[in-house]
This record gives C-alpha cells, structure tokens and sequence, in this order.
C-alpha cells in the first residue's frame, strides 16, 4: 500500500498546470464560448506536442503508453482550469477504446494529434462532434467508427457555451462496424468507466478552483464594515464545500489505479468516484455562488465559467444518482 | 378557522382563471431581459390593466380591484398556474407601488401609481452599490442640493431591469456627514435623466438582467424625493420588508413549478429509455418534498395574511419566509434538471431541450433568491437575533 | 378562509399550558421515567376533570364533543411539556374510533374518565397497554375491543422510559368484535390519521421547546469569551430548526381542519403534517444536542426528556417517509 | 502507487483476523460503563495484550509490535468488522498514549506504558470544566507548588470512563496570573489521589458514561508532570491532534457498521411485513451514501498514513477528518435508526429489539462525535482559518 503519485507523475502534473495558466486563463474559456469551436485556437495542438492528447494510446500506436493514474492528475489540471478541450473524450475514452478493440488505422492518427475522435457512449450527446474526423458509436451490441462525412449532426447548445454538443443520426453499416457482441459490449462499459472517471477527475479540480476563487473573493470583500471571510456563516459555507472536495479527490485517484490495472472492482470504484465529484462539485458551485452574492451571478465576472462546467459534468457520464444506484447493485441492494 | 373559501372567493378565483385561459398568449414571449422581449412584455401589462387584473389588490381609483389579501393570494396561484408570462412590473407594482401607497405625497400617488399599474411606467432598483450589497448602510453615491435639485455623483449596480427600464427608484446619500444609515434619502429618478448612464450587466443566462448606473452631476429634482429628506433608510425599510414579506413572493410562484415537477416526473417515468435506467427513485422523494414544502408555504403564507387581515402587522418572521421560498425554489428546479439528466445542461433553444429549458432559466434565476433582498445568511441572523432574541 | 384559532380555543389552549407547567415540570417526567406506570401520578385525573381527555367523544356519550381543531392546540401543549401520557392514543385516536364505529358501552365510561383505552393501530405496539382497561386491536378487516383481562403482554422497553410499550398476543373472537368490512377498515385508516395528526401536533410542540431551552442555554453559556449565541453557526443552527418548525405548525393545523371537518383530501393532509413535524423535531433535537454541548449529552440534565419524545414521536404514527411516500400515491407518482 | 497490499500486510491481517476469529466473545459484553462491565472490558485488554495485540503500533518493549501505520489501519479494519469488544484503554492507548512517547520521561515511559497496554491501567480524561468545554483556554482548576507537589482546587466535568478508570491525565492551571493558554500544567493523577472525589454523571443511554471530579487540595507530585510545569498547552495541543487526526477515529470502525447497515438493509427488504408496506427505496439511496462515505474515509487516511509515513506531519486537515467521521457516523445510525422504524426506539433487552438495539446505542454514542474533541464549528473554524487562510 503505497497511496502517492511518483515525482515524474506530479511534475508532468506541473508542467500541464504551468501551460493552462499561461493558455487557459479565464478570458480564453470566455472568449471560447463565443468562438465558432468553442475550444481555445491552437491549444489542443499545444496538448498534442506535450504528449498529453495521446498519453493514454499505446506505445506501439505511437502514443505515451501511460495510463489512467498518469492521466488523472491531469485531468484534474484541465478541471481547474475550465479547459475547453476534447481531454476527456478524446484522450480518456477514445484512444483506449480502439486499443482495446484492436483498431489501429484511426488510432495511429488519433494517436499523432491528426484526428479528433468523438465519442457516442454514455451519453445521448457528442461533446465536438462537429470537430471530431470520426465517431465511435454504439448501436446494440456493435461498436461503429463512423467518419465524420458519414453522420448527420444537430447542434444541442449547453449552458456551458463552450460545449458544443450534437446529436448524431447515423445508420450502422458493415464498413464502419468495429465490434460486436460480449467483448463490444464490455468495451463500452470500460469506456464509459474511463469517461465518468475523468469527469470525476475534472469536477474535482472543477471544485477546487470554485473554492479557491472564492476564498481569494471574500477574503477581499467587505460588508458591515468587516471582510465578508471573516463571518463564520461564510467559513462554514467554505469549510463544507472542501471537505466534499477533499474527501472525493482520492476516490478519483482509487478509481484511477482500478482502471489502470483492471481490478475486479474497477465500476464500482468509479461510481465512488464520479458520485462523490458530481456532490463535490454541486456543492461547490452552490456554495461560491452563495459566498460571492450579486457578483457571481453575473456574466461579465468569471466564477460561472467554473460553475456551468461542474453542473454539465456533474450530470455527464452518470451523474450521482446513477452511479450510487451502481454501487448499490454491486453491495447486493 | 375555516380553511375553505367564500362564495366571493371562489368566484373571483372563476373570474381570473376564466380570463387567463382566454389572454395568456400560446407561444411565451422573449426574455424580459431582451430590448424587444421588454416592450413584449409591458404589451402584457397594458393588457392585464385593460381588465384591471394587473394590481388586483390596489384601491380602484389606481387600476386595482381593492381586493383582500387572500384574494390576492389567489390571483397568484391562479396566475402562475396557468403560465402567464413573467411581471416585467413586478419591482414597481410589488416593491416601489407599496412604499408609494406608505410614504407619497398625494401628488406622487396620482402622478406614479396610475403609469405604474398601466405598463406605461416600468420601474427598476436601484440601490447596490459596488462596495454596498446586503448593506445598505454602506452607501455612498451622493446627492446635494443646489437650489430646487440634487446633484447626484456615484454608482450603482444590481439595477434588475435596469437596461430598459422608464423609472428607476433609488437611495443616495443627501447628508455626507451622517454615519451609516443616517443622512439617506430615497429618489424617484426618471431613466432619461441627464448625466445618468445606464451599462447593461449579463446575468448568469446571458441576458443584461441587470444595469450599473453611473451617475455624473446628474440633477433630480426635489419633488422626487419619496418620504421626506434624509428619511431614506426608514423608507427603504418599508420597502424592503414588502421584499421580505408576503409582497415578494406568493405562494402560487412555487406551487406552479412544484406541480408542473410532479407531471415532468410522471413524464419521465414513462418516456425514460430503458438502456438510461429507470427514473431514480430518490428522485420522487425530493419531488414529493419540494411539493410539500410549497405546500407548507402556503399555509404559512394563508395563516400571515389571516392575521394580517386581523390587524397584525408583518415583523421579522418575514425572512423566515425568505429563507424558505428561496432554497424552496433552488430545490424544485434542481429536482427537475436532475431528472432531466443529460438534457438539464441543454439551453431552451436545444431541439432536445426538456420542457423548453425553462428549468434551467429557472434554477438560474432562482439561484438568485438566496442572495438578493437580504442574503439568507442576513436573514438567518435576523430570525436568531430579532425573532429568537439571541444577543448580536 | 380564515386561519386563525378562536378565542375560546386560544384560552382553552392557556388553561392547558398552566396545569402542565405546575404539573408537568421536567422532574415530574424524569420521575414518570423511573415510576411503575410511566406517567404522572394524579396529572390524568386532572386532565379528566378539565374534560381534555374526553375532548373529541360526542355530547352524547358525555364528552365534550369537540373535534380535532380544538385538540391540536391541546396536542402541542403535550409535546411542549412532554406529557407522558395517552392523549393520542386514548383521546385523539380511541373516543373517535369508538364513536366512528357506534360502540356506546366503552365509549361512555372512556368519556367519563372511567376506563382508559388502549389503541394498537398504526404501530406493532401498544403505549401504556399495561394501564389500559381495554384494548381496541385489529385483525384482518376487522376491529375488536379487548378487556384487558383478554390480552398477553409484552413489554418492549423504550429508549424514553416512560413511553411503557408492549407487544399484545390476543385471539380475535365474536366476543370481542366490534365491526368487520370496508366501514371497519375506512375507521382504521381514519384511527390512523387521528393519531399521525396528535403526533404531528406533539412533535411540533417538542421541536418548540427544544429551541426555547437551547436559546436560554446559549444565551447564558460562555466559550472562548463570547456568550455562545452570539455565534453566526450556533445563530444559524437555531434559526434553520426555527425554520422548519414553523413552515411544520399551520401543516398541523390545517389537517386537524381537514380531519374535523371530513374532508376529501385530509389523509394527505395528514401526512403533509406529521412529515414535516418528524423532520422538524429530528432536526431540533439534532440541533438542540450540538448547541448545548456535552451538557447536553447527560442523562442528569432536561434536554433528552424532550429529545427521545421527539425521536420516538417521529417514528411512531408513520415516519417522515412513510407519510412522505403517501402523499406521492396520492399525487399519482 | 500502489493499492494493493503487501505479502506482509495480508500476512499481517490473516493473523489478527484469525485471532479475533477464536477470541472475540460470542456474547456482548456489559456495557463499560457499568462497574462490573469496566472490568469485564479490562478482562478483555489483558487478553488482547497476553498475544500482543493491545498496542499494535507501539514498540515491542512496551508489549507492541512496531507495526506501521498501514498495518495499524488493517488492525483497525479487522477488529471492527470483527465485532470484538469496544476499547475501554482508549482514552490511553490512542490519546495519553502518543503524549507520552512524545513528551515523557524515559521513567515516565517505562512506568505508564506497559500497565496502559496490559489494562492493569485504565486512563480516563480530565480536561473539561463546566465553564470550559471546546475552550481550553479557560480551563480554571489550579494546582500550586508546595515544596514538591502541587496542591489542587477546583472541578473538571464530562471526564469519560472518569467513573472507574484507575488513573486521569489532567490540565491544571499553575500559574494563575498568566493569561488564556499559558500556565497550564499537564499532569498525570491517580485516581485514588486524597483530595480528589469522583462523582458519575449518566450520558444519553443512563450509564455513568463521565465522572465530575472535585478537588479540594488535593496533592500531586511533580515526577506527574508530562511535558514541563507551564508546558500544558503545547502537550495537550499535540494529544488533542492525535485526537483529531489518525489516532482518533480509525475508518474500520465506520466500514463496519456502515456495512453492517447494508446487511440490515438486506435483511429488511426480505423480511418486510407486507401490511407495513415495503422499504422507502430513499433509505437504499442513504445506505449507499454511508457505505460510499466508509470508503472515502478508507482511502483518505490510507493516502494520509502514506504521507505521513513518507516523513509528513498531520496538519490541520485533521480537521476535515473530524468532521467528516463524525457526521458520518451520526448519518450511518440514523439511517438504521429508520430502517428499524417503529422499532428503532427499542432498547437492547427489549425483544423486537433490532440488531439487540446496538443501533440506538450507536446512535447516542455518535451524536458526541460532533461536540467532544473541538465542536464540530470549532473545526469548520479551524478548516477556513488554518487551511484555507480565511482571516479570523
């Protein structure tokens, strides 16, 4: 039992952190949710150079070979930072899904930052579906790569500007089948793990910005002549949101070593996961809302940027209430 | 006690309810918040004022019907029932029009309350500043007399409808001097007046809900001062205790979404695609809370209004009410976009949109409930301290 | 519509409040706690005398013939006190069971203070059964009165002492039959109601007093220099319990309308009521405790006389989610 | 990382798990705060102790077995989900215990260690006076030099097992003109100290669960100072950190019943009378919560006890864990409290009791958890101020 990252993980960790803080900044989330992508130009470029957008294809793939506890801290950065990016889709559930599907001709190019793969599972939404050069979707017990010039797209606008959500109207054919039967369907229940665990990891670092942003507020602001941070109604309001925060963090991290080494427990430990970083991030957002006042509740300022993300996270990928009714199942009740 | 209602009752319920089924308009109109959806909606006023339904508990001779606070209570329930759009009036009709009725002059009633009920006259806030939310003492735009005007300096902010707005009613401070809530007075002030510029503020949706204004030797005359000079906070008291109180929200603005969350849940229950699961049956249990808690609302809300009617008098158990109804309604649209699951992200405009988004604009705009008129952390001070007698 | 109590009823309510305060004081209960009979020798008698306990039995039999809107306030006072008695069982739920039924025989020496009716509906036990001259029991679709010579008992101890409950092996027998069939089962559920509306009403009145004597108590006590009720948390503890008692209140009342007066929707109501007033008084007892302190915590000092009423009165009669459950059949989800 | 575990900690589970599996008593013991249950519970320490199991942690010389801070958990895990007997040597083992490795004499060591592991010293707490509870600081009860012993004046409260434990650690004040937290003095009193009355205060459940301590010149000698005469305050800052940290509350003992609750669960939904109705599917969803909060817990501390065996120091997110285990196991019984429903108010001896109402006794066990050990608003206070740098 050895419940730490290693010093490379966490300085990989830094580097990520150190490119959104420069790439990311709030008035680059803002600008793109006006933009025609609804990503940040030239930044999902940046992420391929790092070996980020493929850490997780294989070596072999021409990927970094790494996996979902390498991956995690990462995602956590791309949470902290509101990154509007294909991280999660992309990255967390596509590339592993075609390794372990045994796809290799899109893989070798998603894995060189050359396409954007979308993906259709666990959601009746696909996140840059207009931007993806192909589609994984699922129709019964089959797995389809369906090119982009194949599907019809509907745009579905989020309260979250920035993601560009789409149905997809598609028809299977042999050409685009990829999988079917017992393994398909198994793969689209690890990917959809793999999905719900870098939401996870997102809405945790998601709440972690909400509570720094708000600390930094109130120690600031003054009301009846005393700084709002210093009223202990405020601090409570604080003080709860950190220990959701802090308490669901490590599941992320649990979850993350289950996918990573296929544990027999691995669903189970993303559904703690994921419901503990949907009520995390919930609570957060409610709780920053409530400790900024009038301010936060505009649009001009940056906290709902933070807030409109952990709400579409917090119900993507199964939102706590799905994934404890999963978890129940698996204790037998 | 007897909790059914008069034959009159009833039959002025009949009478709204008839009319509001032949005038809501079928397609809702655009956000109050928009340039167009404004003049939309003040086309609904002047329509509500054609039959006199648009201040039902005023006295005649201003457009009302001079009806009983119950009977108001159930234009309400009535009103939000059937879906009637928002009250672009609402800040006029059930915050300033009160404080007129209080504290105007005999002139200012007759120059104000008739353009108020009519629509002709939309009145916004005005009365945060920057560095003043909750605290209203903290105010520090100021007005000087010069002769028969005030000369106004400052900024204020959080102006709900203040983009568009006709008339705006504000508190500056007249007396630089005095200490916080001393030397206030309160300004009926016109959106047209020279060296005011008003710069709309997105709300959370997006829409300029909001407006700062900023005030440079803006000149407003002395008979718009409401309630006398320097008298600002006991005049902004009394407007804010209708905030607080019965005036700011009816119990019908709850019941509606509560009730329209129990069809939306009876809806998914039977549309839900098999492969999502079913609905989550802790779901139900917090439906069936939220429309309970509407429910204790208006029994609590019917039982004030009694001993109102009585005689009594409104005192700090009103932000007892102001705690519930707002985490009430967070908790009623949550409900529903939890329910909504994946589509609760999606905006009104989205083909797959559950219920037009309106849970959404609504958890966005309710949100706003625990933070405006007073937080709920301020209330929940008052109620220990003034209700409970707790030391400050 | 006119929501207010008269003034009949209001003074009624004050004379009720003054025999309990002489009569009923904490160490009056603590000794009921420790005494063969669990209640307060002589205090029935009195409230026989006043005509409380045969409040709701018709003129006719000799009661009082009052209904459940002149009870409520009474049921308050009961809870205030923590009155360790049978005004639900033997006045809110059996006068009105026996009348409803046409019963005269029982009725009559119950409304004269004769006799004391035990009631075992809605609970698998029966309160101070042991004290109770008859029993009325229910088996299938029927309900019988059973002398107490008739019945076995068995105590099962209370974690409130002086609630005296027991488990009761009878045999139904033509004897003993009261009335059988749908009219049996309709008074059955009506019984129910009567005793969830005198439960709802009591714990309404314990969650009151729990906030009075934790005001007094931090209005006194002093930490860390500061008296402790002039901290924001313990300011907002007390307001919340506060909150959720008073929105509980009208709910009583307006079932103890509904029920008086027949009306369509009063089992709702009903549980509109007593929902709300379990969850009112956990919520008081739960605050009451952490704003008290370890005090609190003692068995020496008052507050856990109220506390365990409240704990016991939320669960008996249907708890908050039995009654909540109800209500949504009856909104059809 | 790496979350499974070692040959060593398995090997070490397998052997604790195999010894609770002969040893744990099939019948509970007497409650331990009864005179003949304490002693029962002492029976139980020296049986613990005679195979080496008391005082895991601790070196070997003072009847531990070195074992880390990861094994100490597994330990914890194992004795919980065991059933065995609750820990009457705690208030030494976890709290005393640490304080003296830290900040004893090596005399003090080998006189107190030894007889705390082997049971023949059973330690109780004396820190709280009736007018200082969370607030140390005001702590009053003084103890004056006389040659060398101190004379003691004063009364300490809410001193559990204070009723039959063999000794008490105390903070006296020895200086009485210094201010708040300096002056006080750490001692360690033997129980049957002259001067010293022992009076039991019932908790909730009736059982002399405290004692109330009056002295009037009592006599202590100086070799029972831990830590430095004026050093009171910095050694019991480092016990009450082992309070709120690690040592306080290991997660097995909230695995279990959070586990045991999901049995109950099982066994509810099966055994249902159907005239009842059936299980409110909303308890499910709460069941899930606790059991979800056990695990959280877990892997906290295990990413804790990593850090700290790396050479990391416990800081004041001890805090978070304080309030969150103790939330937790208020939530966990009350949930099971209503699972039992009209039987949840049952005591033990009742015989519908559930689960011989360890539930009820649970539940007034966990509703300290919150007060004792800094109130719960303590450290939310401690939370925003000392972690997140929030201004006092």
């Amino acid at each position: 039992m050895q419940f730490a990252f290693t010093e490379d993980q966490l300085l990989f960790r830094d580097t990520v952190r150190d490119l959104l803080a420069n790439e990311c900044k709030p008035e680059a989330v803002r600008a793109a949710w006006l933009n025609p992508t609804g990503r940040v130009p030239g930044l999902w470029d940046k992420l391929v150079d790092m070996g980020v957008a493929a850490l997780t294809a294989p070596e072999a793939a021409g990927g970094m070979g790494m996996n979902e506890v390498d991956l995690v801290l990462l995602q956590e950065e791309a949470g902290r930072a509101a990154l509007p990016e294909v991280l999660i889709e992309h990255t967390a559930v596509a590339l592993p899904l075609l390794a372990e599907l045994g796809e290799s001709a899109w893989l070798a190019k998603a894995a060189a930052g050359e396409v954007i793969v979308g993906v259709g599972v666990g959601s009746p939404y696909v996140l840059y579906a207009d931007q993806a050069d192909v589609l994984l979707l699922v129709h019964e017990d089959e797995v389809h790569a369906v090119p982009a010039a194949d599907v019809t797209l509907t745009a579905q606008r989020s309260v979250d500007y920035s993601r560009r959500l789409f149905s997809v109207a598609w028809t299977p054919s042999d050409a685009t089948l990829l999988a079917k039967g017992p393994a398909a369907q198994q793969a689209v229940v690890d990917a959809c793990d793999r999905g719900a665990l870098a939401a996870a990891a997102q809405c945790v670092g998601i709440a972690q910005t909400l509570i720094e942003v708000t600390v930094d507020y109130v120690g600031q602001r003054e009301q009846f002549g005393k700084v709002v941070g210093s009223y202990q109604a405020v601090k409570h309001h604080i003080a709860n949101a950190l220990i959701a925060t802090e308490f669901a963090r490590p599941l992320a991290y649990v979850a993350a070593y289950a996918v990573a080494n296929s544990t027999p427990h691995r669903g189970r430990d993303v559904s703690l996961a994921k419901a503990a970083a949907s009520d995390a991030v919930d609570k957060a957002a409610r709780m920053a809302l409530q400790c900024h006042g009038a301010i936060g509740y505009t649009f001009e300022y940056d906290l709902h940027l933070w807030m409109k993300r952990g709400w579409a996270l917090a119900a993507s990928w199964g939102d706590a209430s799905f994934h404890r009714d999963r978890i129940g199942r698996s204790l037998g009740i | 006690m007897d909790l059914t209602f008069t034959e009159a009752e009833e039959s002025f319920r009949h009478d709204i309810r008839s009319w509001l089924q032949q005038h809501v308009p079928a397609k809702s109109l655009r956000s109050m918040d928009t340039a167009d959806g404004f003049e939309q909606h003040r086309g609904w006023e002047k329509e509500l004022h054609a039959d006199r339904w648009s201040v039902v508990s005023w006295p005649e001779k201003y457009g009302g019907r001079d009806c009983t606070l119950i009977e108001w209570l159930i234009f309400e329930e009535e009103y939000y029932r059937s879906g009637a759009p928002g009250r672009v009036s609402a800040n006029g009709v059930t915050l300033l029009g009160p404080t007129i009725f209080g504290f105007g002059t005999e002139e200012q009633k007759d120059r104000f309350l008739p353009k108020m009920a009519s629509g002709d006259e939309i009145w916004a806030q005005g009365w945060s500043e920057p560095n003043a939310g909750s605290d209203l003492a903290g105010l520090k735009t100021k007005a000087v007399r010069d002769g028969d005007h005030f000369v106004v300096n400052g900024q204020k902010t959080w102006c709900s409808r203040g983009a568009f707005a006709d008339w705006i009613f504000c508190i500056f401070r007249t007396d630089p001097e005095a200490q916080r809530h001393k030397g206030l007075t309160y300004f009926l002030v016109p959106a047209d007046t020279p060296g005011m510029e008003r710069n709309p503020v997105g709300r959370l949706d997006g829409e300029p809900g909001f407006a700062e204004l900023f005030f440079e030797d803006a000149s407003v005359h002395e008979s718009m001062i409401l309630g006398g000079e320097g008298q600002g906070w006991n005049v902004a008291m009394a407007t804010a205790s209708s905030e607080r109180g019965l005036n700011l929200r009816s119990p019908g603005r709850f019941m509606a979404p509560a009730e329209r969350a129990v069809e939306l849940f009876q809806r998914m229950s039977e549309a839900r695609d098999e492969r999502v699961g079913g609905v989550d049956p802790t779901l139900r249990d917090q439906i069936i809370r939220n429309w309970m808690n509407a429910q204790a609302y208006r029994w609590f809300t019917f039982s004030t209004a009694t001993r109102l009617m009585g005689g009594g008098h409104m005192g700090p158990e009103a932000s007892l009410m102001k705690v519930f109804w707002s985490e009430m309604d967070v908790e009623i649209h949550a409900t529903a976009l939890r329910l909504a699951g994946a589509q609760g992200e999606l905006m009104g405009d989205a083909p797959d949109a559950v219920d037009d988004g309106t849970w959404m604009d609504g958890y966005q705009f309710a949100l706003s409930g625990p933070i405006y008129a007073g937080t709920n952390e301020i209330q929940r001070n008052i109620i220990a301290e003034r209700v409970l007698g707790l030391p400050r």
